[in-house]
């Protein structure tokens, strides 16, 4: 038996966290002396009101849900990969490889090769931590945390004395042919007599990332090795009892993990900046712990904690854009929104549960 | 190498790992307790900014490292409030405290100094200033010994010497006192304490609060000691460096000093051979500044094997589903 | 109303942002006019802001640092009549105004008056981000150093490998105390936020630095021999000024056009003998008429000396 | 009884009155009444989920009633607290010991009960008294080691002592010889009547009613939350008290025909195991067990049962060096490494010593569990899935078969009773069918309706011509359903026996490794 209704849980306890991140936000902002009224406007106009709001709010959405993926994955088998951020560099090293060393007729093969060399290169990223894990018992959370470092090192040498063209400034690769470009979201409207959203970076990967929710899902829901995959991640001794090898699920799911945060490579940087520049991440995979941990691990939680994640970023840059705010404010309401709905979420939720359980007794009663 | 360039960089080492042993030292209360805490960073950063900006104000920095301190402390009370009284999820508390820290200095420090989140460099009274040991010059000429006490030892500020003398202090707190004993019970199994007719409660605020404490410590010896005012994000990634030493020397406070020695080692040396030239190749100066994290790795798992965590790190206390 | 764009770095970052900036205030005091001003967030607001203010009517759109390149090279054929301006980089569109810096001119100055103010024969240089762009001010300055006193040495540091490395004075003063126990007695920062911890720790190293992009002598009066001033606020009014009739085309800002520079001021009045004045003066006139030549870094990424 | 007089005195040690307690949508207590006279010793009893363990929690302040009223010595006394429970003279010993592991035994003793902000005088205070109290009460243990280092029944004596290093004068021991051989459960009694007779007031719960009639002078019975009868033991009987319990009549004997043992299909000969640590576990086994036939394995735990049970279930601890023969129906089984999916193949069902940290997964749902060590079953797979709709029929069969309560698959593992977590664990590896079912302690901690329930089970099993290999601490299990018994001590097989040829002592005596006398060995052989 439950002590209140599973809809009450999942969606009236984040709603009323939410709201109280933001009622605290607007104190903050009140005390730098803004407008919060002002300031919900802005955001909410720049990020939901418009075609081209979503535009960028997906956008980032798909970055988040990549990562967030990424680090449920290994959550599930009870690992903290704190490592997407590398894992997402990396990646995008792979998509680089990929479409500029090997001709590409059309977008349409680039993709899913660019997609092996992100996934590949992500998951290999992951797996030295992850073997270490394994066969030597490191700590994942210490190993990733420097894989990080060295992916950033790895990238700053490479793009500045390999993969830059000679005579550009930019710590950054050469643009990725036209023909690999991928279509807009914009674009695909148009295709379908409408406009929307002209001139976003949102493309075709939005799409990409809802899919591998579904696939997650299956993964780990629906498939042996997700039935694997979570019991070691409940209980070690009990895996060992069922004949489950530890290492062979740890290296699997760190793999797994690995390869979705390089996934993320197709949206920024086949689909949006069409070339490998320097910290494309820009910290998503550190956003992914978030998305994750929010989304309660489970892909449809993760895909709407990317969702308010996005909208923050583009609400927040819009705020940033075209307001006198510093947008070091726009780090402050995220910092409250994942204190609120993903760590003082049982402030609302043991008041609730009272009132539920009230509710019940007075009506068996 | 000579011995002078060796003096040198360990001299450079113990700045540096300085904060690092510090913020390792605060997460060891912690995480001895049960509550693991990833926001050492935000911490430390948040009292870099209280520590520097009071000093500025008032031109004391004793003052400015009160302020510290009261800065990472109100934020370690967010994080106990999330994982101890709400029983929250202690890693997302930790990431959100890292988060707000990079925001609210910045927020603030914009909204004090109008230096877009700088404050004022620091001067006089208002910084901690390296002090020089009785006899350091004098005993310089003294072979070996002389100049490791003049170069080493002497010539640190108040803070670094606070810190190397908080080793010692953790160890005997926590292997020789009532309330290490009842500490590191708490960490390892809350409800043997709680049975035993001790707060569980109680213990791990005290513990979340010694963490605050030396962060507030840290924070203040990076932006009022080694050096002089606050910068937007100067903790640049040592919270998280401090953790992973902190896992390193397996929550032990003298194995905590080998581990940050060992990371403010790595660091001056990259510092001092940029392009280290190894006679066939030359290693660029990006993986010279990425070799502590290399090493690090390297060290882990070739030598130091399995950290088992404090049994109850990490889950709130709940007696009652 | 014209409008600015400041880099991810942002507008405070004690470097050439910061330096758009003033340039920026100063027209606006002057004139009394208002503009727009636009800070970014991430990599993919670059378009979204370059559209948007040009949607909106400003003109001239003026942008700080290399990274925008490629994007207003995409987008600025879409706006015609507007006219953009962007600071570090050339994208060749008939309504873009590309302004370029000759760093290794100002930085080679910057060498000269280190060379002669060392008395070890040691002198530094500690750069950020080990980017190009830091690797051309490196470079100039190990030329001047180097021609001043050929025997001397240049030891080079920097700073790190992810953006941190810009906002970490911390390392920045040990870099410094680093050197300083090689012998350096100036040391040349390049390094964003990480220079202040730089400037900070030769301070109180009792050594000189030099800072760099806008005039940091006044950090620490007496202690700093010079900065290598990039006149980022002189272009930035300049295209304020200009409006929307801005030149579209290059302009290369070096020492004859008083683009970059070494600060003289009351500040390093007594650093500054009348003999580093001379030499300064000597240098400044042998690049201006090209008997000096002063290799830029970007061209062939090497560099002669070192 | 002691014969101290004195109104005061002749007030009830402890007297609750009304006491109820939810958690959340389970009423725990409803209610309870409950009267224990100073100096006596109390049994309770209840099924599992009963309450027990919840109302000696209030009492000692680990958990707050929602209402009711504790009056200690006849005073009322809001107990908020475990530090007010102990000020009050209470100390409990729980069914789940509250010891930390990588402690000294001394440094649990003297947790919260310090002299002082330095350790120093407390430790040497506390290790003088721990001697004194040793030899008082014949608990000796070894005050300097680690409790990780230390037998159950050695556990059990470190938190007796913390209790009487506290000057406890009611002593609630919960559950206290579920984990014990016959020999320390006597020790047990004997320590207790002892307290008694200093006029100590002790409450004991426990599932075995031969204690209750043994060592209690009064019994208390609970049953779904409720104090259902409260009466002096000596006025009872244990099947009255089986049905006050279960609330329906329960045999409390094993009911079997006499095995027809066939051919064999386990062989182990000369198996040894050393441990990770270089400890020598197994020391030669040599074993035989046949189709039809119940072999129960006696011993004190700690002496190689969970090795064996573990190699023969192929998981061998990481790190041990296994030598020795093992064979299946015939069939030769690889000693190297892990692969306990290949032996589930191979027809061995294992039903694990601890079915909460190695039979189940406490966070998985019924369904999931009862497919667990059997996912990868062919009836299970849909091409790349798995068939969850076919598991999941196939649990509601087995929880509807095993009488698991409540019978909703789709609730948490973790919200069963123990009982009926072990019905879970029993249904999926009995209804498989396999050739050999290997069961640790099939029982512990389970009531007696479940033990019955699930002795059936066994049997049925033996019956249908299978081979099991019972282990077991509880020696009344083992006599009762093995056909056959193999007593181990320190990594060898002692001796066996067949059950109506021998008796409890001697196989204590074989458990304690004392060698068999000449006579025995012939018996035996
Ligand atoms: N901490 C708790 N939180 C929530 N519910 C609990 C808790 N402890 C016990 N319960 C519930 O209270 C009921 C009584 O449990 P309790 O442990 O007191 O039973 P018991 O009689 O000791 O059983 P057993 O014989 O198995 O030890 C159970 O049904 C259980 O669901
Ligand atoms: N802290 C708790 N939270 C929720 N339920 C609990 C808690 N502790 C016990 N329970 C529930 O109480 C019931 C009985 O629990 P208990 O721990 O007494 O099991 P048990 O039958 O004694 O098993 P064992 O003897 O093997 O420990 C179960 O339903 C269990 O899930
Ligand atoms: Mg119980
Ligand atoms: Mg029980």
């Amino acid at each position: 038996m439950e002590r209140m209704p599973k809809w009450a849980d999942v969606i009236l306890t984040p709603l009323i966290s939410l709201v109280l991140a933001f009622a605290i936000s607007a104190l903050v902002i009140l005390a730098i002396g803004e407008s919060p009224v002002e300031a919900l406007k802005v955001m909410v106009e720049g990020a939901l009101l418009s075609s081209y709001g979503w535009g960028y709010t997906l956008y980032y959405a798909t970055n988040f849900v990549f990562t967030g993926l990424a680090v449920m994955v290994a959550y599930h088998a009870g690992l903290f990969n704190i490592g997407g951020e590398g894992q997402a560099a990396i990646g995008g090293l792979g998509v680089t490889l990929v479409l500029l060393y090997l001709p590409w007729p059309h977008w349409a093969l680039a993709l899913p090769a660019a997609m092996v060399g992100a996934a590949l290169f992500g998951a290999l990223w992951a797996l030295i931590p992850a073997w270490l894990q394994a066969r030597r018992g490191s700590h994942i959370v210490i190993t990733t945390i420097m894989f990080n470092f060295i992916a950033a090192a790895l990238l700053n040498y490479l793009l500045v004395n390999v993969l830059r063209p000679q005579g550009s400034m930019d710590p950054a690769s050469a643009s990725f042919p036209p023909a690999t470009h991928l279509p807009k979201l914009s674009d695909m409207a148009l295709g379908l007599g409408f406009e929307w959203g002209k001139n976003t970076p949102a493309n075709i990967t939005f799409f990409i990332a809802i899919g591998a929710c579904l696939l997650v899902w299956l993964l780990i829901w629906r498939t042996r090795l997700g039935y694997e995959i979570r019991a070691l991640g409940k209980s070690e001794p009990a895996a060992v009892y069922a004949g489950i090898s530890p290492t062979r699920i740890i290296v699997i799911a760190m793999l797994i993990s690995g390869a979705l945060a390089g996934l993320m490579a197709i949206n920024n940087v086949m689909g949006e900046a069409e070339r490998l520049i320097f910290n494309a991440v820009e910290g998503a995979g550190f956003i992914g712990i978030a998305v994750a941990l929010m989304g309660r691990n489970h892909p449809f939680g993760v895909f709407l904690a990317a969702l308010l994640f996005g909208f923050l970023y583009q609400g927040g840059g819009e705020l940033a854009l075209w307001t006198t705010i510093p947008r070091e404010l726009i780090i402050v309401i995220q910092a409250l929104v994942i204190l609120f709905t993903g760590a003082l979420d049982n402030m609302v939720r043991m008041p609730l549960e009272r009132f539920f359980m009230a509710m019940r007794k007075r009506g068996g009663a | 190498m000579d011995f002078a360039t060796i003096l040198q960089i360990v001299d450079s080492a113990v700045r540096l790992m300085t904060p690092l042993l510090l913020a390792c030292l605060a997460g060891l209360y912690s995480e001895r307790a049960g509550i693991f805490d990833i926001g050492l960073e935000g911490k430390m950063l948040m009292a870099a900014f209280t520590s520097a900006s009071v000093a500025y104000a008032t031109g004391t920095v004793w003052l400015g490292l009160l302020a510290g301190i009261g800065g990472a402390l109100a934020l370690s009370l967010v994080h106990g409030l999330a994982s101890i009284t709400f029983r929250g999820n202690q890693l997302i508390s930790g990431v959100a405290i890292n988060f707000l820290a990079a925001g609210l200095t910045v927020l603030l420090g914009q909204k004090i100094f109008g230096l877009g989140g700088r404050t004022p460099s620091l001067e006089g009274d208002a910084r901690f200033h390296a002090i020089t040991l009785p006899f350091a010059e004098n005993l310089r000429g003294v072979p070996v010994i002389g100049p490791i006490y003049a170069e080493v030892i002497s010539g640190h500020t108040v803070l670094v010497y606070l810190a190397f003398a908080l080793v010692p202090l953790t160890w005997w707190v926590l292997y020789r006192t009532r309330f290490g004993l009842r500490l590191r019970a708490v960490g390892e199994n809350p409800a043997s304490v709680d049975t035993a007719g001790v707060s569980v409660t109680r213990m791990r605020y005290a513990a979340v609060a010694i963490c605050g404490v030396l962060c507030g410590i840290a924070g203040a010896y990076l932006a009022t000691g080694i050096s002089a005012g606050f910068v937007k994000d100067m903790t640049a990634g040592r919270g998280y460096i401090a953790l992973a030493a902190l896992i390193f020397a397996k929550w032990r406070p003298w194995p905590a000093l080998f581990a940050t020695f060992l990371f403010g080692l790595m660091e001056a040396v990259s510092n001092r051979f940029p392009d280290l030239d190894l006679g066939f190749v030359t290693i660029p100066s990006m993986f010279m500044n990425a070799l502590p994290y290399i090493l690090t790795v390297i060290i882990l798992a070739g030598f130091v094997g399995r950290a088992i965590p404090p049994r109850a790190g990490g889950e709130p206390y709940v007696k009652e589903r | 109303d014209p409008a600015l764009i400041f880099d991810l770095g942002g507008k405070f970052d004690k470097s050439f942002n910061e330096a758009a900036y003033v340039g920026a205030e100063r027209w606006k005091a002057e004139t009394g006019g208002s503009y727009k001003e636009l800070e970014m967030q991430s990599e993919a607001q670059r378009e979204q802001a370059l559209r948007r203010l040009a949607e909106t009517g400003a003109n001239p759109i003026v942008m700080t640092g290399f990274a925008f390149g490629e994007v207003l090279g995409q987008i600025a054929g879409d706006y015609p009549d507007t006219k953009f301006v962007i600071i570090d980089m050339v994208v060749e569109k008939p309504n873009v105004q590309s302004i370029v810096f000759s760093e290794p001119q100002g930085s080679y100055l910057a060498g000269v008056m280190a060379a002669m103010a060392s008395k070890s024969g040691t002198v530094g240089f500690i750069g950020g981000m080990d980017v190009p762009l830091i690797h051309k001010f490196e470079c100039g300055y190990s030329q001047g150093v180097k021609a001043t006193k050929p025997d001397a040495k240049v030891l080079i540091n920097y700073t790190g490998t992810t953006p941190a490395a810009w906002n970490d004075p911390v390392k920045g003063g040990e870099l410094l105390k680093a050197q300083v126990a090689q012998g350096a007695d100036v040391v040349y920062a390049a390094a964003g936020g990480t220079g202040i911890g730089v400037l900070q720790a030769a301070a109180d190293a009792n050594i000189l630095s030099i800072g760099v992009d806008s005039n940091q002598n006044h950090l620490h009066p007496g202690k700093v021999l010079t900065s290598m001033v990039k006149g980022v606020d002189n272009s930035v009014y300049d295209a304020f000024k200009a409006g929307a009739d801005v030149e579209p085309g290059i302009k290369v800002m070096d020492l004859a056009s008083g683009g970059v520079s070494v600060a003289m001021d009351d500040n390093n009045k007594p650093l500054v003998t009348p003999e580093m004045q001379a030499a300064v003066d000597a240098a400044s006139k042998g690049i201006i008429d090209g008997t000096i030549k002063v290799h830029d870094y970007m061209t062939d990424n090497t560099c002669p000396v070192q | 009884m002691t014969a101290r007089s004195g109104a005061e005195n002749m007030a009830p040690a402890i007297e609750l009155r009304g006491i109820s307690k939810a958690f959340g949508p389970v009423q725990a207590n409803k209610g309870i009444d409950l009267l224990v006279p100073r100096g006596t010793i109390h049994g309770i009893i209840g099924e599992n989920g009963a309450g027990k363990s919840t109302l000696m929690s209030i009492l000692y302040g680990f958990y707050r009633p929602d209402s009711g009223e504790i009056l200690i010595g006849g005073k009322p006394i809001a107990i908020t607290d475990s530090l007010t429970a102990i000020r009050a003279g209470i100390g409990m010993v729980f069914q789940h010991f509250k010891l930390v592991q990588n402690f000294t035994v001394l440094e649990n003793i003297i947790l919260g009960a310090e002299d002082g902000p330095m350790l120093r005088t407390s430790l040497g205070r506390a290790r003088a008294e721990l001697k004194r109290l040793a030899e008082e009460y014949e608990l000796q243990v070894d005050p300097d080691a680690l409790i990780e280092e230390l037998s159950v029944g050695h556990q059990q004596r470190v938190e007796i002592l913390k209790a009487l290093y506290r000057q406890a004068d009611i002593l609630i021991l919960d559950e206290p010889t579920g984990v014990l051989t016959p020999a320390e459960a006597d020790h047990l009694f004997r320590i207790l009547r002892g307290l008694r007779d200093e006029g100590k007031t002790i409450i004991l719960i426990t599932h075995k009613l031969r204690e209750i009639m043994e060592i209690t002078d009064n019994v208390s019975v609970m049953r779904r939350g409720e104090m259902v009868a409260s009466v002096k033991t000596a006025e009872t009987n244990p099947t009255a008290l089986a049905e006050l319990m279960v609330g329906r009549k329960v045999l409390l004997r094993v009911d079997k025909a006499p095995a027809r043992p066939g051919a064999p299909v386990l062989e182990v000969r000369d198996l040894r195991m050393v441990d990770a640590d270089g400890v020598e576990r197994l020391r030669g086994i040599d074993l035989s067990i046949r189709a039809g036939e119940i072999v129960g394995i006696a011993g004190v735990a700690g002496n190689g049962q969970t090795q064996l049970l573990e190699i023969l279930g192929g998981y061998p601890e990481p790190g041990a060096k296994l030598a020795g023969e093992i064979t299946l129906k015939g069939q030769p089984l690889a000693l190297k490494g892990s692969d306990a999916r290949a032996r589930r193949r191979a027809g061995i069902g294992h039903v694990p010593e601890d079915r909460q940290v190695e039979g189940l997964i406490m966070d998985f749902t019924a369904w999931e569990n009862v497919a667990f060590g059997y996912h990868d079953a062919p009836e299970f797979q849909n091409g790349l899935m798995m068939d969850n709709a076919a598991i999941r029929a196939d649990a509601v069969g087995k929880i509807e078969r095993f009488d698991v309560r409540p019978p909703n698959p789709d609730l948490a593992s973790k919200n069963f009773s123990g009982g009926n977590q072990q019905k879970i664990v029993v249904a999926r590896e009995v209804e498989r069918n396999p050739d050999l079912l290997l069961i640790g302690q099939p029982t512990r901690g389970v009531d007696i309706g479940a033990i019955e329930f699930i002795h059936k089970r066994i049997v049925a099993l033996r019956d249908a011509g299978k081979a099991v290999l019972l282990v077991s601490v509880e020696l009344d299990e083992i006599m009762s359903l093995s056909d056959r018994i193999a007593v181990m001590f320190d990594g060898r097989i002692m001796g066996e026996r067949l059950p109506e040829q021998t008796t409890a002592g001697d196989l204590g005596c074989l458990m304690a490794g004392v060698a068999p006398s000449d006579q025995d060995a012939e018996a035996g052989a």
